[in-house]
């Protein structure tokens, strides 16, 4: 069936011509594609994923690979601001602040089981990313900066000084997710295989940062919002001449940042089952960015790499005890040094592809020599329906 | 003695060969222009004559310097100076500033106070917006500042990269006639222009570069009326 | 009064720190993360090379300046260092990515110092008389009026050379476009150097006379110091001198004003609320100029 | 027929400078309108009021019927509060939403978006038109898949309209200088205008680009498209305007067919110079 | 249940969590050390139950992330008890973990009454509580005849908890608290509150903070002209207090604290192995984990076995067990009966803390 393509454009006072260049069909497979390579490294990853409890159940395994899911989450969050949209936030960790403490004051002061805290997080995380966005209509890069950051502080000290979060101890006996009258503390028993419950709860956290995460992100990335995000990163005048109102793509990477953070936060409740305000300083802010930016801005796998090392490092680390915070500063600068722009960057070409990249085209005087077929085509007048129906 | 050589000049940019064994000289005192079409590594040339990109392989030298291991602030101590395309105004910075710092390797205040005067002179139209920040200056009054610049630098060879671009027709006039004062005044000028109409007007020489490569020279009179350049550079 | 006076001190602590933020950032777009490490350090030379001819609790006043200039040649030797090391290899890559070795230079500095001289905070070796006396109702106190002369001093020369002299121009320039600058004869690399031994050695300054007059140093000191000079910075205009003078001295302001209405736990929600508001209002910062950008 | 652009009295003032100073000039539909003027004249800066980028000082511009300059209530004025909240959006016409309406610009200076690829360069400029909700780009719904492919093929015929053969997968920064000003006219084109302005659409191209660049402003107009080019190339402005709207000084001193500006001596005076052999 | 199941033979592992990074960082090598201390001793007059003890030992950085990885890492290395805690705000969160894990917790440090409230059956306090450490401050403001008081705290856990619980007893005993501020660690200039000292001029003020701070509230809030008495709880009793307040600004400050070994006679051979061990004296904490380790032993010794309910029995049958804050038997809630909180003042001459009055006349 051929889609019906003119209703998914609106108002089409003016529509382009037939197509008049043969392109290439981008090629498809595994090895010969990017698409398809990535298609598979994801696949692969999700294996990884799914048998890693089999491997090693113990609980600081499973208790590092839940964070480290985690930070995936969140760092996914943070590369839409700053990666897609470009904008600097170095307060971002109060996004996960508000997830984490709005999910546990409804669970904890109002019993409220965790899923139905779910709704009440979300909500509060797109009044915070409106906030925070609100001043950027008018700020340029570092003075934006300078006031997500003093909004990290401001939701920090915030949550140290009121009662209702516990002050400085914060919240604890944070329950785990149940249904009804099963929870995730049951465990879960399928053929004949016992999964306590943090595997479960492993399980779970991977599936939604997976589905939700990874994948909703990256697709939002390659819609049109995400296009107008970009648009905004690369030239914030010709985005407005493009028709994209920029405020409001500004703010909704605000927002599509803030929800993120705060399910990780969310997440993150749950797992510690107690969150204190220690937890969202200054300095998690800076990681955060530094995973963004260590994998890659706007490259998903990047930023992957960049949040499995920013958490895993520090406690592959442990071992070297003092040292470790010295080690990890050098390694940064080093990584930095020898890949500026992230170990995997969102322009990265995979080796074995370079080869049959496009070369640019010299300077073609083509339309004086196709003009002749145009014209036909054309016919002169603005049209509506030139090319229904071909090349589908 | 005293000339610019290029001689055999290889520049890559990552994977793409922008000049392929280019030469060519410019003898004291004359101005060459260099035509081509975009793309054709013009500014590539200009730019590694001031230090900015470093050729693979190749000489350049100017008298005694050797343009391809020299730093470029030397290169303009010793005189050489470089207009480039686009301008490069610094925005925020009124245009007098910007002028004062094309008098940054002039040691002698009083040789910048006179050039100052010259170029306000010149073009009046700066004396007017001497207070203006750089930046908001429309794009024709910026190359105004640009070429000022490198005036009160006191340049002994001057590079002019695409100085007509975006100009109104009476200024393309009084920049080539700038041009050909400062040429008088014993500077050596070196002018990569797409109006090669003006250009060859100017010029004594020129070459045409494609692709990397000379694939014309001679005297601008010559290259005028050669069939190829009409064709391609000045319209029948 | 009192309010204001110790706003003041605290100001010019926070200027001292700023300065040199805001002359790098001004020159090379860097959020120079390590700044407030630098301080940290000066305060740390000033430790070392006391306790190695072992003096403690001094009140003299000349050997502070001493101590001062040399920590003040360290430090900014240091700060070149690190420039060369960690950031010039990356001037052409995209601004965050030096911002992340910046925080990187910082946990490194942080963390050196702790396993060179230990977690332990350390008594700084030469006190500055405390001894006060009352002016217009305020107390006043020998020290501060020393601190507040060294960093004005400090700041009046420093803004002098950056805003008259050739190679304050060359400066502004490089921030707004260094390959232009090259094309001016501007030695790009070493400007920058001494920018960031400037920057450096002011920071260092500071942390000496942090040491001197508070008598405590430890390896983090510099971390909070840094944040609150980059927002005092900004407040006065990211990358205008004068700026971020005024900017220190009125987050000194309003951190005093902060803690006496709304207590010392909501200070700083106090300035960072303010701040936000205040950038709403003047996205420029008090000093800083609208960048016009040209379509 | 009435206008598709009326600029009437626009003013606009930097402080002290007289950027734009009473300017009044019509474009009607399907023609051709080249601006020239000395540099500084206030051209670029005309277009940045009529696009909505800049809040001209006062006067008006109408397009296609509706006002691009709104006013502010007295009351807002009296309370000198009127920038800051043009600032947050009120009081004015965003250039998005301008852009919405049917007017489409390129800029002096290459505006292209450096870290996209030459389709989503184009791509970008379909967002307004384009069909695509939060939750069916999450899902990706038929409806989504449906769109997204609506959108490419819209933005490859624009790319093949503007005579683009190269990879659609470069990055526009790999393009050459002449190729970028391709792409950036097909952005344009994507958006659907029915007014185009073209800000210096020739500098820096040379000979034979600047045919191919006649050749396709003349298949635009013949869309039915209005273009309104600033250039100083008078060589291509006398062979492809209509019309000629001169300014100097921010004010309008001539207006008419290429002939008539031609031997318009104010113009020569101002602008051409006298020695200058039209082609 | 636990997956950890003690494997009956080799060594017996006693975990710790402590910080050694972030700002608390000062305070994990004493612990460490004070720690391994016990557990050499013990190993030399043959162990436990004929078993030989190990310390293992994890970073908390004082952050509630770090110190659930950490106790988790501590679980899986199969540890039978955990001694660790200095942190509340991060020890909470770690206290699920343990009890899951069944593994019954000595905790040397963090005492943030909200640890025992919980109700978990393996937590053990043996630093005296808030409340009790705030009872002794109250008692000694009223011993001195002070009537108007102030509190200053740190906006941390175990400061703001202090702080409440004294302004609470205070305000019971018919004192007027006039001043409750609050202050940023880790910053230099105290002087806002340095100024409010001096101008409400109570005759007593109780800092709640660390000595880092409080080393510098006391100079300040003395160059402003404060002239009462400067009473500072356990996380200000260290040496270093003095060193950073400078000398004469220190006959004014006395500290509420539970006994250390330099404080009891003849403890001096006891600070000469730590020293030996060590390389450096001992500090704040060091000695608590030292009796942590010890009565976490004997508990193990006395039941006879490392299983939960057993150890747990053990600990809560220790009578008059000796540690350096005296005789220990734990309340029905786990926590100390007494606290053991003495006064210590600041000795001029050396600047360590000494015994003042034992609060029991
Ligand atoms: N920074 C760069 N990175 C990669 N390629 C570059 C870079 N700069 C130029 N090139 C390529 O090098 C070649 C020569 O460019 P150059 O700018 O020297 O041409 P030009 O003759 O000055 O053209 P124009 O008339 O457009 O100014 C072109 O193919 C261009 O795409
Ligand atoms: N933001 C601004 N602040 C101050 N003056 C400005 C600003 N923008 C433009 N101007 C001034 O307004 C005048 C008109 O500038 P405009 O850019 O419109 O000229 P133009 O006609 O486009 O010139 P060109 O042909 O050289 O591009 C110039 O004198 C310029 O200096
Ligand atoms: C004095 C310290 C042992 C108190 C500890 N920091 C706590 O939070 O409980
Ligand atoms: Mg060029
Ligand atoms: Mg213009």
């Amino acid at each position: 069936m051929a889609l019906r393509l003119d209703v998914a454009l609106k108002d089409m006072s003016l529509r382009a011509p037939a197509p008049l260049f043969e392109r290439q069909p981008q090629p498809r497979g595994v090895f010969t594609s990017q698409r398809g390579f990535m298609l598979a490294l994801g696949l692969v990853s999700v294996l990884v994923i799914a048998v890693l409890p089999f491997l090693d159940a113990s609980l600081y395994t499973m208790s590092i690979a839940t964070s480290a899911l985690i930070y995936i989450m969140l760092c996914m969050g943070l590369n839409v601001v700053v990666g897609y949209a470009g904008l600097l936030d170095l307060g971002y960790i109060a996004f996960f602040a508000v997830g984490a403490y709005v999910s546990g004051i409804f669970t904890t002061v109002l019993g409220w089981p965790m899923w139905a805290a779910l709704p009440a997080t979300v909500l509060a995380c797109i009044i915070a990313g409106v906030i925070i966005g609100a001043p950027t209509l008018r700020l340029r890069s570092d003075y934006l900066a300078i006031v997500t950051l003093g909004f990290g502080e401001i939701i920090r000290i915030t949550a140290n000084n009121l009662e209702i979060t516990g002050g400085p101890s914060g919240i604890h006996g944070i329950p785990s997710w149940d249904f009804g009258g099963w929870s995730f503390n049951d465990g879960f028993n399928l053929f004949g295989i016992e999964f306590p419950e943090r595997v479960v709860f492993y399980y779970f956290v991977a599936a939604v940062v997976i589905v939700v995460g990874v994948i909703g992100a990256g697709r939002l990335a390659k819609g049109k919002l995400g296009r107008a995000w970009k648009a905004v990163r690369d030239d914030e005048d010709a985005a407005e001449a493009m028709g994209i109102n920029t405020y409001i793509a500004k703010i909704s990477a605000y927002i599509i940042g803030a929800v993120w953070a705060g399910m990780a936060g969310q997440l993150m409740a749950t797992h510690l089952s107690a969150i204190s305000p220690n937890s969202f300083q200054f300095l998690y802010s800076a990681l955060i960015l530094m995973a963004v930016v260590l994998g890659g801005m706007g490259s998903t796998p990047g930023v992957i790499i960049g949040a499995l090392f920013v958490s895993l490092a520090p406690e592959l680390l442990r071992d070297f005890a003092e040292w470790r915070y010295l080690i990890f500063g050098v390694l940064l600068v080093v990584v930095m040094l020898f890949r500026p722009a992230g170990l995997w960057p969102a322009t990265a070409v995979l080796p074995w592809l370079k080869r049959n990249r496009p070369t640019p085209p010299a300077f073609t005087d083509s339309i004086s020599s196709v003009e002749a077929s145009v014209m036909e085509s054309v016919d002169g007048v603005p049209h509506a329906d030139v090319h229904e129906g071909d090349r589908s | 003695m005293s000339s610019l050589e290029v001689d055999q000049a290889d520049v890559y940019y990552g994977r793409v060969h922008a000049l392929r064994h280019l030469s060519f000289r410019v003898e004291e005192g004359e101005i060459v222009c260099l035509l081509g079409n975009n793309g054709a590594g013009k500014s590539t040339t200009m730019n590694m004559l001031s230090g900015l990109v470093r050729p693979r392989s190749g000489a350049a030298r100017w008298n005694d310097l050797d343009l391809t291991t020299a730093k470029p602030w030397d290169i303009v101590s010793a005189g050489l100076i470089h207009v480039p395309e686009g301008r490069r105004i610094f925005s925020t910075m009124t245009v007098h500033e910007n002028l004062l710092l094309g008098g940054y390797t002039v040691r002698d205040k009083r040789l910048i106070d006179q050039r100052l005067d010259q170029v306000y002179e010149l073009m009046p139209r700066l004396a007017e917006r001497r207070r203006q920040q750089g930046g908001t200056l429309s794009g024709g009054e910026q190359q105004m500042v640009a070429i000022g610049r490198a005036i009160i630098g006191g340049p002994k060879l001057l590079l002019l990269d695409e100085p007509s671009m975006g100009l109104a027709p009476l200024i393309v006039k009084q920049v080539m006639d700038i041009i050909s004062a400062v040429n008088t005044h014993g500077t050596t000028v070196l002018l990569v222009e797409q109006n090669a109409r003006a250009a060859l007007k100017v010029a004594h020489r020129a070459y045409v570069v494609e692709t990397g490569e000379v694939t014309l020279s001679g005297t601008a009179a010559e290259l005028a009326k050669d069939p190829r350049v009409v064709e391609a550079y000045l319209g029948a | 009064m009192q309010l204001i006076w110790n706003g003041l001190i605290v100001g010019s602590f926070y200027a001292l720190v700023a300065l040199g933020y805001s002359m790098v950032y001004g020159i090379i777009k860097l959020l120079n993360f390590a700044h407030g490490d630098i301080y940290m350090l000066g305060a740390f030379v000033g430790f070392f090379t006391l306790s190695a001819f072992g003096i403690s609790n001094e009140t003299s006043i000349p050997l502070l300046l001493v101590i001062l200039l040399l920590s003040m040649v360290t430090t900014g030797l240091i700060g070149v260092g690190i420039e060369r090391v960690a950031y010039r290899p990356l001037r052409k890559s995209p601004r965050l990515a030096v911002l992340i070795t910046a925080i990187g230079v910082s946990f490194t500095l942080e963390y050196g110092v702790r396993q060179i001289f230990g977690p332990n905070p350390e008594a700084f070796p030469i006190r500055l008389e405390s001894s006060g006396f009352d002016v217009a109702g305020v107390r006043v106190t020998a020290s501060q009026i020393v601190l507040v002369v060294i960093a004005a001093a400090l700041m009046l020369v420093l803004a002098h050379i950056v805003e008259r002299t050739r190679q304050g121009r060359a400066m502004r320039a490089i921030a707004l476009d260094p390959q232009g600058a090259q094309l001016m004869g501007v030695n790009v690399n070493r400007v920058i150097s001494i920018v960031f031994f400037i920057g450096s050695s002011l920071a260092g300054a500071a942390g000496v006379m942090a040491g001197a007059y508070y008598g405590s140093i430890d390896f983090l000191m510099g971390f909070i110091i840094g944040l609150k000079a980059f927002t005092a910075a900004v407040i006065g205009g990211i990358g205008n001198l004068y700026g971020a003078m005024l900017g220190g001295l009125l987050l000194g302001l309003l951190e005093s004003f902060g803690s006496a209405w709304f207590g010392g736990e909501w200070r700083d929600v106090f300035a960072f609320a303010f701040l936000i508001l205040f950038l709403t209002f003047k996205p420029t910062g008090l000093l800083g100029a609208r960048v016009v950008e040209r379509m | 027929m009435s206008a598709l652009l009326e600029v009437s009295d626009l003013r606009l003032q930097f402080g002290g400078v007289k950027a734009v100073d009473g300017l009044s000039f019509e474009v009607h539909a399907a023609e051709i309108l080249a601006v020239i003027g000395p540099n500084g004249a206030g051209k670029t800066s005309a277009f940045n009021c009529i696009s909505g980028f800049y809040l001209p000082t006062s006067g008006s511009v109408r397009f296609d019927g509706r006002n691009i300059v709104r006013p502010a209530p007295d009351f807002w004025h009296a309370l000198r509060l009127v920038p800051l909240l043009q600032s947050f959006g009120f009081f004015r016409v965003l250039p998005s939403r301008v852009t919405k309406w049917g007017m489409a610009r390129t800029f002096q200076n290459l505006r292209l978006f450096r870290e996209m690829s030459v389709l989503d360069n184009v791509k970008t400029a379909l967002h307004a038109r384009l069909r695509e909700g939060f939750w069916s780009t999450l899902l990706h719904t038929p409806g989504y898949r449906r769109a997204e492919e609506a959108c490419v093929r819209e933005a490859r015929g624009w790319l093949d309209f503007v005579g683009y053969q190269g990879s659609e997968h470069l990055y526009v920064t790999q393009l050459p200088y002449g190729e970028q000003r391709r792409v950036e006219i097909a952005r344009a084109l994507a958006t659907s205008p029915q007014l185009l302005l073209l800000d210096e659409p020739a500098a820096g191209l040379n000979f034979n680009e600047k045919q191919a660049l006649m050749a396709l402003i003349r298949r635009i107009r013949d869309l039915g498209v209005a273009v309104v080019l600033i250039e100083h190339d008078m060589g291509l402005v006398m062979k492809l305007a209509e019309r000629i709207v001169v300014l100097n000084y921010g004010k309008e001193i001539a207006d008419g067919t290429p002939e008539q500006i031609a031997r318009d001596p104010l113009v020569i005076e101002a602008y051409l110079g006298v020695e200058e052999e039209a082609r | 249940g636990g997956d950890s199941a003690d494997s009956g033979d080799g060594p017996i592992k006693f975990g710790m969590l402590a910080p050694f990074s972030g700002s608390e960082s000062a305070f994990g090598s004493y612990m460490e050390n004070g720690a391994q201390l016990a557990v050499n001793e013990i190993n030399e007059a043959g162990g436990v139950l004929g078993r030989q003890l190990e310390l293992v030992v994890e970073d908390d950085a004082c952050d509630a992330t770090t110190a659930v990885s950490g106790a988790n890492k501590l679980v899986t290395d199969g540890i039978v008890a955990s001694v660790g805690g200095y942190c509340s705000g991060a020890t909470l969160p770690t206290l699920p973990i343990f009890d899951e894990a069944g593994i019954p917790m000595v905790i040397p440090a963090a005492n943030s009454n909200e640890l025992v409230d919980q109700g978990l059956p393996g937590v053990f306090l043996i630093n005296g509580t808030g409340d009790q450490q705030a009872a002794a401050a109250v008692q000694y403001a009223e011993q001195i005849g002070a009537t108007r008081v102030a509190v200053i705290d740190d906006a941390t856990s175990y400061s703001a908890d202090l702080a409440d619980a004294f302004t609470t007893q205070a305000t019971e005993a018919g004192l007027t608290v006039e001043v409750t501020a609050t202050v940023t660690p880790g910053e230099n200039d105290y002087s806002a509150v340095a100024t409010q000292l001096a101008d409400v001029k109570p005759d007593l003020a109780y800092w709640t903070g660390y000595y880092q701070e409080g080393g510098l509230i006391a100079r300040q809030a003395t160059d402003a002209g404060f002239t009462g008495v400067l009473m500072v709880a356990d996380g200000s009793v260290d040496a270093k207090f003095a060193e950073i307040a400078g000398q004469g600004y220190t006959e004014n400050v006395v500290g509420t604290f539970t006994q250390t070994p330099d404080m009891i006679d003849g403890a001096d051979a006891w600070i000469a192995a730590y020293t030996e061990l060590a390389g450096d004296a001992p500090g704040p904490y060091s000695t608590q984990s030292y009796d942590a380790v010890r009565v976490m032993a004997q508990a193990i010794d006395d039941a006879g076995s490392t299983e939960f309910d057993s150890v747990v029995g053990g600990l809560e049958g220790l009578a008059d067990f000796d540690t350096f804050a005296g005789p220990l038997t734990f309340t029905d809630d786990h926590t100390l009966s007494g606290g053991g909180f003495v006064i210590v003042s600041i000795d001029p001459d050396s600047g360590a803390f000494v015994l003042k009055d034992d609060l029991q006349g």
